[in-house]
């Protein structure tokens, strides 16, 4: 085990480390457990830190360990850690935004009566989620896959007395674990085929074992249906917006930066494996845009701020995957690196207003006021939203150029179009949101308001700010690590490439307009005004209708599980009861019942009953002597 | 001689049994000091027959060997190996539990202890004897005591219909069972029913291997419960006090699967063979159609009752694989399950204990008031549905693997029950113990502090044997891997 | 045919089943006991012709014989009174009365 | 010396007429019937060792008649200290000749287990059922005392008929009444169709003792309208008896009765099913243990058919455990009906709250008796199924399992009444100290013998190797 | 031939009469139709030349039974047995039990004694041999069979006696 290794097993275990303590130990200390699981976090962060300096120019030459977990006859389920660029990557990710919501969830959830459970589960879920970023085998990934969708259930419920966040947390686990059916039998069948198979395997499959290509086609579909579950693509993305009435530290950090990334992680972990099956790939990428614009297009008519920023999540999920599906790896990785600080950044904002305004509606907000007096969350908000439209210089606007290049560079000039009409709506729907959030207030509410609730006009306290600021500077500049002028250092890092890649100027004009024509549009239409407005997708009824009811997805699930499951169930208990209980076990019973009540037409109580029939049977057993 | 530990862990029981009997009814509080001692002190002596078991040898250690009647070649053989070490300490956890969670047990305190430990002594019996004679005498003892425990201390109007079709199925099933073990000395022709003897030398015709095979298979299938014989079970479980229904679930029910692991399939494996696809497509129904049916249950305990269908259907799917791996999978998913239906039951009686209804439409919000109780039964709940970290998830990926191989599309037909399972698991915990509170349940306290050591017990042992499976598995499969080569799949 | 076999058999056969045939048809306890009489007569005189036929008449058929009409008395005796006794219970002899035991 | 049981018996019984033309009272005879009947028990004690041939080899006192008598006079004491003081007006009446009755029956059975010659091996047979007919109808002023009476005579009658008849078939093949002439000839002589029909008729007179089932109708009636005693002693020491002459016929004439053996097993099937059928439903106590003791005699059938040593010492071993376990049933449940003067199973209500003990060893025996592990009633039904199982009758193994699973149900039935409902009398029942002694004797028994049957099959192992010595 | 003709006499007598005993239907006729065969079944004990049990027949059958048996009829009223449906199936299974039994019985007989003869000439054994088998082998029987009568007359006594 070397060095590098030993560090990443350390910054594993310490938030298990520190959920063991809270639950055995401090269950009962508010500050005590939340200050255990933020050191824990911290010591994964610096470690991570640590690691990162030592690697600064990405990691050369992969690092892998094993230990074995179990033997059977066919092979050994091996765990293990790997360490490379991609993984230290990832692992920053997970730590620093991970930190980040432990640290502004003391404010944030302030007072909360179940504040040491809380973070026992966010230290579940930074353990189960480091475990998957390290794992080097396929079933290990699985493992964490699985516990970060255990812990991801448990946050989203979090608050179980509201039922919808009950039904939510269901929904959000039945509908992931539905995916993972796909992913487990995927993974069945390749452990079963090639024993317990780690990456670097896998990756190999298709080129150099000249395995089957229907196998690999088969078997990666099935890996990426759990994807599409996670990863929240269409038609398994219904759970994510619903995911948003757990705690929106939660949602920031597993909803929007982590979890939610998994899916696109495992792609890029398993790239070679994926890209051996062009029909895979192709599959990836349209379920992808499919995603990306369905989505899209179902923001446009949000007004909640964390159901606008869900569904921004699911539509830059499907970017990331369908770049992955198309060819563009460096640039799916890169997104899912600028997209988590921007989208955690500005849930994180949601959450500062939430917490402040008590109500998640963008229009209430509006109408309560105060919104310019935040001036932090204000200021992190729009550079947030700024750098999810993608506008220059923040971190989207390289990501998302990295993305229509990679699509251009593959020949795919039809996806290219695609993005460009996702970036416009996203940057239309983003500052819908900051622009009716930014809209004057009325006066009338504001006197009434202002006598009313003191704290308004306030900004949120320091230990929710601070996070803000720090993600806001990584929103703005982590951008620019894939261009030329800090060298191609994202090249360098991730693919070890020397040689750097000079700027599609052509491409940033034409997004950079795109995104300005968006925001330009939404102003138009929201910009300086008061009270409910609606935007050029309400004004057509069915669009509307089909937009509000988000594509009619949830009310087939809701048709399938009420119309199909349920009654299903209702009819096999049915025959369990009657058919099988009722009629087979109790029946055989009742036969002999019955046949007790039959035979005692022999005891009628006559002698010569009896008698005869004992005359009977003897001489019934006389013949059956001559019989045998 | 040395110490013989494994006779004492029978005879420690019975004396508590006797103890008890001597005790006047109205010490409550002194019968249940004295089954706590006992059964504590009978959780240590099998916590050191786990410990002191000599994993560098395995086979059968800790043998005690008496004749007993030696014309009929019965003798007292006592001797664990890798696959009883396990279910010794199972079910001596199940019952140390089951005597902590029936603390709160007012009516008939004296007569409940005693029948509940002379069942559980009747299991140790089972999982420790080498001899097909001992080990028919102790099969059933477990039942019958479980007939009075249901009727009398149970819940529910059917209690008694309940408890008289458990105790009818089981024996019809055991009458297989002792037909099956009589054929077998028989057949043989070594006049004896020690086991090890007969595994040794005893050679079976293919077509009385097929016979007794099926014979075993109706008996002890009934126990596990396999499917058309499974009606049983989830009723036992919901007319059941807490205590028994994890005693029932968490060890009787493994009496199947270890009566197929111990006795048939080592002496018959061709006859497991025959009906391998057989065993197969009945465990099918077990794990889907389990899975669907309890989806639609009201009943909590029922609920539990049609998972625990579903899940031992692996123990047998697993079986039916013939491979080593499934086979591995089937003896650690009784293990597993055991664990988790002990902490599903004990978490639902706590509840019960106050609500007195397991009526998933008349709860709601349970967590709000009881938030200790919904904890374990959601933590069993997760183990239930095959989270990593637990024990089962191990059992249910080996047992998968293995069907997975041996019979592809019935593998992944099975896989679908991981789904389901998720399904009406989180509906039950989002319907009973999330959401709003009834306000007919404010007002009810938590469980106690000494209601939580029975639960912490079990989620502990789910913990440990799910993230370092090796513990048992390592000694499980020192005996699956002369069952795979007598099965010829190694 | 005094001196075949056959002839007493048939006749102890005849006897028999006409003792069975009342038995089992006849509802007068008394008339039952006649024809129980009947089947014994039937029985020893079977026993008696065979008894001659192999042994050619030795001494231990008759001695059977001897003991089977002393049974016979026996039997007449306690069964003539409870007959005796179910007339007093029933003040009536029919078998088919005596049903209240059944089940 | 060695007939002294015997002889004692005999004399008793002599005592008890002159006593019914004497004025005794009841108390005084009572002692002095428990203390004679003791003391006969002790005497097949003293001879339990004791061998001989007597009378022309007619009567064989061996280790196995003295056993089977040691279990008959046992039964005899149990069942004369049934007759107490509670005991029916009428009995009390006529002691003397109930008693009188009791102990003919009992010499009756006694040389029934020694008789090793057929004519006295019937004569014996009648001896008993004869002095039984007479104590079922002993309840004179009740209807269906006379009723089972008059159908159990008759039924009798017409079942030694039968015997005789086929005896008269028999007779043209084994012209000699001993067994040990008629093993000689049966080994040599090819048997035909006639001695076997002979022979299947010459059984029925002891299916009728047994009830097995062509003459197994009587004993619903018989122990639902006789004393409660009465009852006992048909239901156990009766059935002991029979049971032992059937051993005796079957180790001697092998070698016809092997021709029938798998229509024997068929009869022992049928006999146990229609008992454990019938007793589902029942619901008076007395009834319903005599459709088990019908089907209890269809299991012992089946150890009695496997004609070799095993089968029989193993019958031999479930008729002691069935002896014990039935006699504790039946003394539990004559306390109760003679407290409540009734005989449905619902008399025993509550009966563990009432008398705990009592109703743990009624549990134990009807569990016992439907051959639940590990009492001493599943050990013998093992080891009589396992002799079956060695001839390779698994199919006949299966159904007799079966069929105590069947079993098993009513007796939990009437073992519920006791477990499962509150008392309809409140006040515990005071049993008598002689009767607690009794109920810890026969749980110690039952669960003692379960466990470690060597001791007692040793011994029956022992008495049935000299069965058949001359 | 002549003894042929007597025997036929005898055969048809005692199978008439037995008939009669059947089924006539006044008790008392039944009766006395029982005595009159059971005497000549006597008749057939002399033709194997059992002078000795023909003698003990009459004795015994006609002279204690079937007085007894009469004298029970005597001593009840006329009616004894209520007029009643008859019951068919009854009548069908007895009928069927009985004619199966004598098929049975009679294919048996056809297949082993139909032409066998005895030999009416030899002298069975006497009185002295018999009286030689009832004082020593059977010295216990005939014991058994003394307390049987006893147990009888006893109960005899003990059920018919009248309760005071």
């Amino acid at each position: 085990m070397t060095e590098n290794l030993k560090l990443v097993a350390l910054a594993v275990f310490s938030p298990f480390i520190s959920l063991l303590l809270i639950a055995i130990f401090t269950r009962g200390s508010k500050k005590l457990s939340a200050f255990i699981a933020i050191l824990a976090i911290l010591v994964s962060m610096v470690i991570t830190i640590v690691l990162y300096a030592r690697n600064f120019d990405g990691v050369k030459q992969q690092e892998v360990y094993y230990f074995q977990w179990l033997l059977t006859d066919y092979f050994s389920l091996r765990f293990g850690f790997i360490f490379d660029s991609l993984s230290l990557g990832m692992m920053f990710i997970v730590c620093f935004v991970s930190l980040l919501v432990h640290i502004y969830s003391i404010g944030y959830m302030h007072g909360d009566k179940g504040l040491a459970r809380f973070y026992a589960w966010l230290s579940l879920f930074s353990w189960a989620m480091l475990v998957f970023v390290v794992s080097p085998t396929l079933l290990q990934a699985f493992f964490g896959w699985e516990l970060v969708g255990a812990a991801s259930f448990l946050l989203i419920g979090f608050w179980f007395h509201k039922p919808e966040a009950a039904a939510a947390a269901k929904k959000a686990f039945v509908m992931t674990r539905f995916g993972d059916f796909g992913f487990f039998v995927g993974l069945l069948i390749l452990l079963v085929s090639f024993g317990n198979i780690d990456f670097m395997t896998l990756n190999q499959l298709g080129k150099n074992l000249g395995v089957n290509p229907s196998f690999i086609t088969a078997t990666s579909l099935l890996i990426f249906m759990g994807i599409m579950g996670k990863s929240a693509q269409f038609p398994l993305h219904a759970w994510l917006p619903d995911a948003m009435e757990g705690p929106t530290p939660v949602s920031a950090l597993i909803h929007a930066a982590t979890m939610v990334a998994a899916g696109i992680y495992l792609i890029a972990r398993a790239y070679g494996f994926f890209s051996a099956s062009p029909f895979t790939m192709e599959f990836i990428a349209v379920v992808g845009m499919l995603t990306s614009l369905i989505a899209a297009t179902i923001a446009l008519v949000q007004n909640d701020v964390k159901k606008v920023m869900a569904y921004s999540t699911i539509s830059q999920l499907g970017l990331m995957i369908s770049v992955l599906g198309g060819g563009g790896y460096k640039a799916g990785v890169f997104h899912l690196f600028t997209h988590a600080f921007f989208k955690a950044l500005l849930f994180l904002c949601a959450g500062s207003l939430i917490h402040h305004f008590n109500t998640n509606d963008m229009w209430e907000m509006a109408e309560k006021g105060g919104v310019r007096k935040m001036k932090i969350t204000l200021t992190t908000l729009i550079i947030g939203s700024l750098a999810l439209a993608g506008v220059f210089p923040f971190a989207g606007f390289f990501s998302k150029d990295a993305i229509i290049v990679a699509f251009e560079q593959n020949g795919k000039e039809l996806f290219a179009y695609a993005v460009m009409i996702v970036s416009f709506l996203t940057a239309y729907y983003t500052f819908r949101m900051i622009f009716v959030l930014l809209s004057p207030e009325p006066e009338s509410h504001g006197e009434h308001e202002e006598g009313h609730d003191e704290h308004h006009g306030h900004d949120s306290p320091a230990n929710m700010t601070i996070p803000l600021i720090m993600l806001a500077v990584f929103a703005v500049f982590v951008g620019f690590i894939d261009t030329p002028w800090l060298g191609g250092y994202f090249d360098k890092f991730l693919l070890g490439k020397e040689e750097i890649e000079h700027l599609h100027w052509g491409v940033m004009i034409k997004s950079t307009v795109v995104v300005l024509l968006g925001i330009g549009f939404a102003y138009y239409q929201f910009g300086g005004k008061t009270g409910r407005r609606e935007g050029f997708a309400e004004k057509v009824g069915w669009i509307k209708a089909m937009l509000v009811n988000k594509y009619y997805v949830d009310d087939f699930y809701f048709l399938v599980v009420r119309g199909l499951v349920i009654p299903f169930a209702t009819v096999l208990n049915w025959i369990d009861r009657k058919v099988i209980n009722d009629t087979g076990i109790n029946g055989s019973g009742n036969l002999v019942l019955y046949s007790g009540r039959f035979l005692s037409f022999l005891m009628n109580g006559l002698l010569q009953r009896y008698l005869g029939t004992s005359i009977a049977i003897l001489l019934f057993i006389v013949f059956l002597w001559q019989l045998i | 001689m040395a110490f013989p530990i494994l006779s004492f862990i029978l005879i420690v029981p019975t004396i508590t049994v006797l103890l008890i009997l001597f005790c006047k009814p109205e010490q409550k509080t002194a019968i249940r000091v004295i089954s706590l001692i006992g059964t504590g002190i009978t959780l240590l002596l099998a916590l050191m027959v786990f410990i002191q078991y000599d994993r560098t040898k395995y086979g059968i250690q800790f043998m005690e060997f008496i004749p007993w009647v030696p014309k009929w070649g019965i003798n007292y053989i006592l001797g664990v190996d890798g696959l009883s070490v396990p279910l010794v300490l199972l079910n001596a956890i199940a019952i140390f539990t089951g005597v902590m969670v029936s603390w709160h047990i007012e009516d008939r305190v004296k007569e409940f202890y005693g029948f509940l430990i002379f069942l559980a002594t009747g299991v140790f019996g089972v999982f420790m004897t080498q001899d097909l004679f001992f080990f028919a005498l102790f099969y059933e003892v477990a039942v019958l005591p479980m007939y009075l425990l249901i009727a009398i201390w149970g819940s529910g109007k059917n209690r008694e219909y309940a408890a008289f079709k458990l105790t009818l199925v089981l024996f019809f099933g055991s009458a297989f069972v002792m037909g099956g073990i009589l054929y077998l000395y028989k057949a043989a022709g070594l006049n004896t029913f020690n086991l090890m003897e007969l595994k040794r030398l005893a050679q079976y015709p293919r077509t009385v291997q097929s016979i007794l095979f099926l014979l075993f298979f109706i008996g002890f299938g009934s126990i596990v419960p396999s499917f058309p014989l499974h009606t049983w079970s989830p009723e036992g479980h919901a007319c059941a006090p807490s205590a028994v229904s994890m005693l029932h679930a968490g060890v009787l029910m493994k009496l199947g699967g270890y009566g197929l692991l111990r006795i048939a399939i080592p002496l018959l494996p061709e006859g497991l063979r025959d009906w391998a696809l057989v065993m197969m497509g009945l465990s099918m129904c077990n794990i889907v159609y389990g899975a669907f049916t309890a989806i639609a249950q009201d009943d909590m305990k029922f609920m539990v009752g049609f998972s625990s269908v579903s899940h031992m259907g692996m123990v047998l799917f697993g079986i039916s694989t013939m491979t080593l791996t499934g086979l591995n999978g089937a003896a650690f998913q009784m293990f597993a399950h055991g664990l988790v239906t002990a902490l599903y039951f004990s978490s639902i009686g706590g509840m019960y204990n106050k609500t007195h209804t397991r009526m998933i439409s008349e709860l709601g919000g349970i967590a709000n008031i009881m938030p200790r109780a919904a904890f374990f039964f959601a933590l069993a709940g997760m183990a239930g549905l095959g989270l990593p970290g637990f024990a089962p998830f191990v059992a249910e990926l080996l047992v998968f693997i293995a069907g997975v191989k041996k019979y592809t599309i019935f593998g992944i037909i099975a896989v679908i029950s991981v789904v389901v399972t998720a399904f009406y698991i989180l509906r039950c915990v989002q319907r009973t113990y999330f959401g709003r509170t009834n306000p007919k349940w404010e007002g009810l306290t938590d469980i106690t502090n000494f209601d939580v050591i029975p639960l912490v017990i079990l989620v502990i042992a789910l913990f440990i044997f799910g993230m370092y499976p090796s513990l048992v598995l390592d000694l499980l499969q020192s005996e699956t891997k002369n069952l795979a080569a007598k099965l010829g799949t190694l | 045919m005094a001196s075949s076999l056959f002839s007493y058999l048939l006749l102890s056969l005849f006897l028999v089943c006409l003792g069975l045939v009342g038995v089992l048809i006849r509802r007068n306890l008394v008339i039952m006991l006649i024809c129980i009489e009947l089947i014994l007569n039937g029985v020893t005189l079977n026993l008696l012709a065979i008894n001659k036929f192999v042994t050619g008449g030795a001494a231990v058929g008759q001695v059977i014989a001897i003991f089977i009409i002393a049974l016979a008395a026996a039997e007449t005796t306690i069964a003539l009174a409870l007959i005796f006794l179910t007339f007093r219970h029933y003040k009536e002899i029919d078998s088919e009365k005596l049903n209240e035991l059944k089940g | 010396m060695n007939i002294l049981p015997e002889i004692l018996c005999f004399l008793l019984s002599v005592v008890f007429l002159f006593c019914s033309i004497s004025k005794t009272k009841f108390e005084n005879l009572y002692r002095l019937a428990l203390i004679f009947s003791f003391l006969n028990f002790i005497l097949v004690l003293l001879t339990i060792n004791a061998k001989g041939l007597y009378f022309y080899d007619s009567y064989k006192v061996d280790l196995f008649s003295q056993s089977v008598k040691l279990l008959l006079t046992l039964g005899l004491f149990l069942v004369t200290y049934m007759t107490d003081v509670r005991s029916d007006e009428h009995i009390k009446k006529m002691y003397p000749e109930f008693l009188f009755f009791l102990f003919t029956s009992n010499l009756g059975m006694m040389m029934l287990s020694s008789a090793t010659e057929l004519i006295t091996l019937f004569l014996s047979l009648e001896l008993s059922s004869y002095s039984m007919f007479v104590l079922a109808g002993f309840l004179k002023h009740k209807k269906i005392s006379a009723e089972a009476a008059v159908k159990f005579t008759f039924i009798g009658a017409v079942a030694s008929a039968i015997t005789l008849y086929g005896y008269s078939f028999l007779f043209s093949y084994f012209t000699n009444t001993t067994l040990f002439a008629m093993r000689a000839v049966s080994t040599t002589l090819a048997v035909d169709g006639i001695v076997i029909v002979g022979m299947l008729f010459f059984l029925g007179a002891f299916m009728f003792k047994l009830a097995i089932l062509p003459f197994s109708f009587w004993a619903p009636d018989v122990y639902q309208a006789s004393d409660t005693s009465v009852t006992t002693y048909i239901a156990t020491v009766s059935k002991v008896a029979g049971i032992a002459v059937m051993l005796r016929i079957f180790m001697f004439l092998f070698p016809v009765l092997i021709n029938i053996e798998k229509v024997l097993l068929v009869v022992a099937v049928l006999t146990m099913t229609f008992g454990n059928l019938l007793a589902v439903q029942q619901k008076d106590l007395k009834r319903l243990l005599s459709y088990s003791s019908i089907a209890q005699a269809g299991y012992m059938l089946v150890g009695v058919v496997m004609m070799n040593e095993t089968g029989a010492s193993s019958t031999l071993f479930y008729v002691f455990s069935y002896l014990i376990m039935n006699f504790t049933v039946f003394l539990v449940a004559d306390n109760l009906i003679k407290e409540q003067n009734n005989s449905s199973i619902y008399i025993l209500k509550g009966l563990s709250q009432r008398a705990p003990l009592l109703s743990l060893a009624l549990l134990l025996a009807l569990l016992s008796l439907g051959g639940v592990p590990p009492f001493v009633g599943f050990t013998g039904k093992w080891m009589i199924f396992s002799a079956a199982i060695s001839k390779g009758y698994l199919a006949l193994v299966l159904l007799a399992f079966l069929n105590s699973v069947v079993s098993v149900y009513y007796y939990l039935l009437v073992a519920r009444q006791a477990y499962l409902f509150p008392p309809d009398i409140k006040e515990p029942y005071n049993a008598s100290t002689t009767l607690k002694i009794y109920s810890y004797f026969a749980i110690a028994f039952i669960i003692v013998f379960g466990f470690y049957p060597t001791p007692m099959l040793s011994w029956t192992e022992k008495a049935i190797a000299i069965l058949i010595s001359h | 031939m002549l003894n042929d003709v007597i025997f036929l006499i005898f055969w048809l007598v005692i199978a008439v009469f037995a008939v009669l005993a059947v089924f006539l239907q006044k008790p008392i006729y039944n009766a006395f139709a029982m005595a009159f065969s059971i005497f000549s079944i006597a008749g057939m004990y002399v033709f194997l030349g059992y002078e000795f049990l023909a003698a003990l027949q009459v004795l015994v059958y006609v002279g204690a039974i079937s007085v007894a048996i009469i004298f029970v009829i005597m001593l009840s009223p006329p009616v004894t047995v209520s007029p009643k449906k008859i019951n068919p199936y009854k009548i069908f299974i007895g009928i069927v039990t009985s004619l199966a039994l004598f098929i049975l019985i009679f294919v048996l007989y056809y297949g082993k004694f139909l032409s066998e003869k005895i030999n009416l000439n030899q002298p069975s054994q006497g009185v002295k041999e018999i009286g030689n088998l009832l004082a020593m082998p059977y010295a216990v029987p005939f014991e058994i069979i003394s307390v049987i009568l006893l147990v009888a007359i006893m109960g005899a006594i003990v059920l018919a006696k009248k309760e005071e």
